[in-house]
């Protein structure tokens, strides 16, 4: 299964990159952790994630192109 | 309407969006003039209220912010805008609400934030506004990096 | 200072209040841009907010409203209006307060009345809005009477 | 005693004029009096009464060219 990995503000500085696939990955905890594991500095960061455009409070499992979205803190305004 | 999955990062959305609530760059100070401008043929307004966020050359750790430079995630964004315009056409009797937000780069003492609200009567266009710009900051998908002089920046929190 | 009994109506002041809060007829939104577009050097500010009164066409027992015209006991209210201002600078934390309100003929449409606050944070400008646009509305000695369509007229309550 | 009269709004429909002066009355409620023998509509209407640009909320004495305006219920703003 392929999932569309979203990332913003200064997620993206960390990630390097702001739009990129991953695969294998069931559900948003699976996410986290393998995407923890890529960037360890993530592990410090606070941020939502949105599935969809939705942003989720818990685990949400993830379909096939799923839009998995990795937001900081807002500071717009 | 839009597909709730599989939806792509910058998709015709964004086009829209661009025109609606995002402006490149700094909000002009004659962009707003014809906003206004353009209300005096509905003759049913009473007030309008405005909110401007102008970016300000705050110092952090001995370095005056130049400018922030704004990015966000427009799908969702629109989504949530189109929320907060809902929210208040239900909860406040008004006549137009406009809202637009910057995206790039806002020097310092430039506009980023232009919410234009108009009712019939004042209290609706006032109370709805606090309400906005509130929801905007909390709920909407932006990011602001503050520039410094030298280039180097941090990500801004909003307080 | 000026006197405090024997005053008449019509004195040197006039000349202040018209530069200072007064406009003959109505408020142009070039005037608004161009007070807006002043503020960009004051990079301390952050927010600012803007209350306008525009003429509503009321329709009053089948008669619709073409124009208020507007006259005031300037004097009077050239002291109310600094009394407004100095109040909302000790309440709130302000960087600058405008205040500008039509005398004679506005049409239909058009604005009247131009209150324009901006502080650092945007909670200040927006809560003294509210409390300044209702402190103008109550005390400040200023009349409209509202014009129909044959020339007929009627002197404005303001509910 | 010359005391200076300024009527506004709809007072000054009813008076006719905007400004005038008066002599012999020593305080704000031989003023009323005197204005609405004078003026016998004032006595339907609502209005304040400002000395020296001051609103009274009870009698007040008069002094020699004090201005006491006549001011009809505000409508601005």
């Amino acid at each position: 299964m392929e999932v569309n990995i979203l990332a913003f503000g200064q997620i993206a500085d960390i990630t390097a990159k702001r739009e990129w696939q991953i695969h294998d990955v069931r559900n948003t905890i699976e996410i986290r952790k393998k995407l923890e594991e890529e960037f360890p500095l993530l592990r410090s960061m606070s941020y939502m994630i949105a599935v969809n455009k939705k942003i989720i409070s818990e685990d949400v499992q993830l379909e096939e192109h799923s839009t998995v979205a990795l937001l900081p803190p807002f500071s717009g305004g | 309407m839009e597909k709730t999955s599989g939806q792509k990062y910058g998709t015709g959305l964004k086009e829209h969006l661009h025109k609606n609530v995002f402006v490149n760059g700094a909000i002009s100070s004659v962009f707003i003039a014809e906003s206004i401008s353009k209300h005096s043929a509905k003759k049913i307004i009473g007030a309008h209220s405005i909110f401007l966020g102008q970016v300000r050359n705050d110092v952090i750790n001995g370095n005056e912010v130049q400018a922030i430079d704004y990015s966000t995630f427009e799908e969702m964004a629109q989504e949530k805008f189109q929320e907060i315009r809902e929210a208040a056409f239900k909860k406040y009797s008004l006549t137009c609400l406009h809202i637009h937000h910057s995206i790039g780069r806002v020097n310092s003492g430039e506009i980023n934030l232009f919410v234009f609200i108009s009712s019939v009567h004042r209290i609706d266009a006032m109370e709805a506004s606090a309400e906005i710009v509130e929801r905007i900051k909390k709920e909407v998908p932006v990011w602001g990096k503050e520039i410094f002089e030298d280039e180097r920046y941090q990500w801004k929190i909003n307080s």
